[in-house]
């Protein structure tokens, strides 16, 4: 839980506005705990105020380099699709508390599900849970081919069920409609996507181990502002996304 | 030699700068990232009698180099945080200013007498001019005689100094700084936000569930400046200035204005080490301006005699 | 098919920009950059009875997305303009709003009387939210009573339809806006600057030589917006919105809010072909949000049945 | 008077915070009147909505080259001396009315005095006047010999006295201090930098034919707003220094 300055290493368009952006340098050592993000400071001087924070894609700890993977869609994620080899980027991090791997044994079954830009943490997990020897799925959701990516990647670590909106890859439907094959396995199941998606998920992964990866709007990005609270069932009512989160046992959030 | 020090009712400063309220919690998450015996003070999120849940989400949204924020007083209320929040403040010495929040004169003086008993606060801030829920306090920022009244029956139970936050949405605010310096204001702290809203283009809809939210940022220094250059001058209780410090050439145009210390909020937002910064880097600016100590300052865009040439 | 015209009372306008009133002179400056006849319409700088040759330089100054100014109404004059000015934009076509300003009601009306009467001039927007003179008329904006009976007067003198320009310095602008809108205005003209101040470091004084001045710019786009979005509800007169207006989004931004049309000031300094380049990027924007006509959006914040999904 | 968007060839730092920036691209073939300016927009985004006014120091209208010299000082010159080979740069030009060269004739003489960042548009007018067959002289006037730049180049064109506030080259004293023996010769003077030294000049150049250019913060820079008003002898009563001036005859503007 730092400020890192990391040198850009590259920026490559992997589909429709779609970004990986490769940083290294000091600090990237910490980034253990896939789930866990980055808040990345965009613009210059004080135009933009507030990071962005973006999920871990990928961390190799041993030679220091952090992959993001985001859509650029408003001013700072434009922004930081315009950095190239030779800037450096402000990011705080690792923030908030990622996903538990120890709720799965070696030998065991891990079900993995992403929509859209809620896919990139699960690669880190899946690469993470594999090398732990859990046998690892995925069920991933974009709305067109044009938008999915990194589904190769995904394939060298388990099986891949691939959903599109519009059905020009994988099934036409969403990520429920792909995932029956490997719930019916019973394994724990780790999500990350928007709201919809979470909440479609709800009925499917019913008497199963679930852990899902909220997204909410933020100020601080480390648990002082109140921005990112999320009804929650425990004492105090709520919980902080960024402090508490983004990752959360199914049953502790209300969706 | 510390020329850095500041002394306000209440406040022994090592150096100006405070965390401004709500933007800095209970100061529990800030610990993690630095020492906060560096800070000046510390100013905590809004305290209620009961606990608060606050506005729906989403309660922020970034604007032109501002934000707008509307957590709707979000807090636990004042008995957790004496049990559970202030206890963590203990070991960095520090000052305390205890911000309170209400809705009738009730809550903030149930608020007030309990909280200023507290070993470890030193002040109270009293927040009435809290934008973002219909019974914030924001009744009482606009309307002189109501924001005396408050402060009246506060003083009557605080056994602590008592500041006055004031809301920057009024016509004429040296009118409201001379109601409370006049109902017994022990110090003024401004501004808080401007009341804002963004439209967001693919719902139609304003950004924050809330609709309207406060303001905060260097968009809203000019108007910040401006209203303690003139409060400052109608009054003679000292100012906490605050709105959109990012630097130290910030504080020291708040204090020149007429700040005697300086709150950063949405600073930290940007830069988690932005209040460690700023003050390590005011000595620089201290030393440009060949001022030997920042007391000097204060006020001296209007004190006469306080002129650089004049001043050595 | 024109799907930018708009219409408001006294104005047919073929789109809904206009240059805001101070930041385009009398039009010929601009004329010399790009033909004026692609503008919705033009918004000439305050018009006083005498000449008056305002405030002392420096009467600008910079801020974080925004910038304050203290021009202090310098103008020829009501005749001179007649004369001089105005017949420079009669090639061009375009509905004139003729800003007036004064220190007394009489001002005010003399004013409002021969430039209404003027074939070029289609509106009037009466200043009352000048926050740099002192007798600018902001002791009319932000009052609601004075406001009122200043616009009485002045509909009473005048052959054309009259906006009020209100200020944002105030507590509640929706009082305002109904105050004139009972008295009588045609329309409102919003926002006029926030007052502000930057204060210098090296002279310790503030930067401009009327220390505060008017703060413009995308620093108080939100502002703006929220105050369109509250008196757009509590009044039935179109709005002409303004206040940090950068892009086509802006625009839509300020419709969305509740504006019938939008004026363009500061933009014109960072950019020249600032409204016309808004207006040609317009379209655009509205196809990206499946409007047919911009005339549907306005309001569409606070509407009911103008959601996206009940739209078509 | 159009906006141009000009390719950065070269930025060097030529003194203490002194840069000189080259920039190269259509429009600048009609930078022809030395004295004029073009208003340069800084940073990016909204941050800074005000350009800022920097004199022409030299074009070379044939092949589309501008040069300005300028002093980094606050956020925009700061901001404007980070640009590099490969950006570009927004600037409106030329503006305003420079210095009219017609008032001294072929064989005749001109002083040119400068103070600081005042010294850039001197160089393009006495590199004009010199072609013209005019005899010209310089008096330049800096803080510190680590302030002072171009005084080389300026040697190419004419004589050159210099005079610097604390003696470290040149005579010590101000640029007043060392203009006699160029006067005695009844110059057309031609002039730029600080108020202080417009009205210190205005003692020296007593019945000399003389013209200023003068400094006021801007708005618009073309005429609209009134920001950079003068009192002046004019039926008016003032003058826009960007759209009337930045050049005057001494006697037309009170300093
Ligand atoms: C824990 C977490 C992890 C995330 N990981 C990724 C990721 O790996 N890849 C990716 O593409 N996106 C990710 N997002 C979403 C990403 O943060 C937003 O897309 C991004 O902040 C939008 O910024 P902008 O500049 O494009 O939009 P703007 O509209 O300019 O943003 C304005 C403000 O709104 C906030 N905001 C806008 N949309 C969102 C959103 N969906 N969620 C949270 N804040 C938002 C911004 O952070 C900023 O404060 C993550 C969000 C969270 C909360
Ligand atoms: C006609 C003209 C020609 C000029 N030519 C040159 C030149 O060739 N080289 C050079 O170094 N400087 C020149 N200047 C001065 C130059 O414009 C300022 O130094 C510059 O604008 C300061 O900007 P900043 O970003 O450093 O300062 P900031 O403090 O960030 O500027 C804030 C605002 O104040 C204005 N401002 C600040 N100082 C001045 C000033 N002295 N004059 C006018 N506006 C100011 C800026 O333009 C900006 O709008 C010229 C000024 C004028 C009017
Ligand atoms: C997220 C957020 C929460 C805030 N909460 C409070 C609060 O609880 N009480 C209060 O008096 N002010 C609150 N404020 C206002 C700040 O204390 C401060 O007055 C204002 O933000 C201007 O300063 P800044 O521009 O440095 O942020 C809050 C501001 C922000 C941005
Ligand atoms: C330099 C300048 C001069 C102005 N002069 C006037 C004026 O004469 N009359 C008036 O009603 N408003 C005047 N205004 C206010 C603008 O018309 C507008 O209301 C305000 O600047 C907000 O819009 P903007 O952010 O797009 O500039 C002036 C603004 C600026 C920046
Ligand atoms: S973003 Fe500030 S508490 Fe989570
Ligand atoms: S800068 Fe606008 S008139 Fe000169």
């Amino acid at each position: 839980m730092k400020r890192l300055n990391l040198n850009v290493v590259s920026q490559v368009m992997i589909a429709d506005n779609i970004f990986e952006l490769t940083v290294e340098g000091e600090g990237v050592e910490s980034m253990k705990v896939p789930g866990q993000f980055v808040h990345v400071r965009t613009g210059e001087g004080f135009s933009s105020l507030l990071r962005r924070p973006i999920s871990i894609c990928d961390a190799d700890t041993a030679n220091n380099r952090l992959k993001m993977v985001y859509r650029a869609q408003g001013k700072g994620t434009a922004w930081l699709s315009t950095r190239s080899r030779g800037d450096k980027i402000d990011l705080l991090g690792p923030l908030g508390n990622g996903f538990n791997q120890d709720v799965v044994e070696a030998g065991g079954k891990a079900l993995l599900v992403g929509g859209g830009i809620g896919v990139p943490p699960l690669y880190y997990l899946g690469r993470k849970l594999a090398q732990k020897g859990v046998a690892v799925s995925f069920a991933l959701g974009f709305q067109s081919s044009k938008d999915a990516f990194y589904i190769e990647k995904f394939k060298e670590i388990g099986r891949v069920a691939v959903a599109t909106a519009d059905g020009t890859i994988g099934k036409k439907g969403f990520v429920t409609d792909v995932m029956d094959k490997f719930t019916a396995e019973q394994p724990v199941v780790f999500a990350c996507g928007p709201s919809p998606m979470l909440r479609a998920l709800n009925h499917k992964t019913e008497g199963l181990n679930a852990y899902y990866s909220f997204e909410e709007r933020m100020g601080c990005g480390v648990g002082a502002c109140f921005a990112c609270v999320c009804e929650a069932a425990t004492p105090s009512g709520y919980v902080k996304i960024c402090s508490d989160g983004p990752v959360f046992k199914k049953e502790e959030v209300s969706i | 030699m510390n020329r850095l020090n500041v002394s306000l009712p209440g406040l022994e400063m090592k150096n100006p700068i405070m965390p401004a309220s709500g933007c800095f919690g209970f100061g529990k998450d800030y610990a993690k990232w630095y020492d906060l015996s560096l800070l000046g003070a510390v100013a905590i999120k809004a305290a209620t009698v009961s606990p608060r849940f606050g506005n729906p989400t989403p309660r922020v949204a970034e604007t032109e180099s501002g934000m707008l924020n509307a957590i709707g007083l979000q807090n636990p209320g004042v008995e957790k945080i004496i049990s559970e929040e202030l206890p963590h403040l203990k070991p960095y010495g520090i000052p305390v200013v205890a911000n309170i929040a209400g809705t009738a004169e009730e809550d903030y003086m149930e608020a007030a007498e309990i909280l200023s008993k507290h070993e470890l606060v030193s002040v109270l801030e009293l927040n009435i001019s809290c934008p973002n829920v219909k019974e914030g306090g924001i009744q009482f920022g606009t309307a002189p005689e109501a924001a005396a009244r408050l402060t009246k029956m506060v003083k009557k139970v605080s056994s602590k100094p008592v500041y006055v936050k004031l809301s920057p949405n009024v016509s004429d605010i040296r009118e409201m700084a001379q109601a409370v310096e006049e109902a017994g204001a022990d110090g003024l702290s401004m501004i808080n936000t401007l009341i804002g809203m963004r439209i967001d283009l693919k719902s139609r809809q304003p950004v924050l569930a809330n609709k309207t939210g406060g303001l905060s940022g260097p968009a809203i220094k000019p108007v910040a400046v401006r209203m303690i250059y003139e409060a400052s001058q109608a009054v003679s209780i000292p100012i906490i200035g605050m709105g959109g410090v990012m630097t130290a050439e910030d504080v020291i145009e708040m204090m020149l204005a007429g700040a005697s210390a300086v709150a950063v909020g949405t600073a930290n937002f940007a830069n988690p080490y932005a209040c460690p910064e700023i003050i390590a880097d005011l000595e620089r600016v201290l030393d440009s301006m060949d001022v030997s100590h920042i007391s000097e300052i204060i006020g001296g865009s209007w004190k006469p005699c306080k002129t650089p040439s004049l001043s050595r």
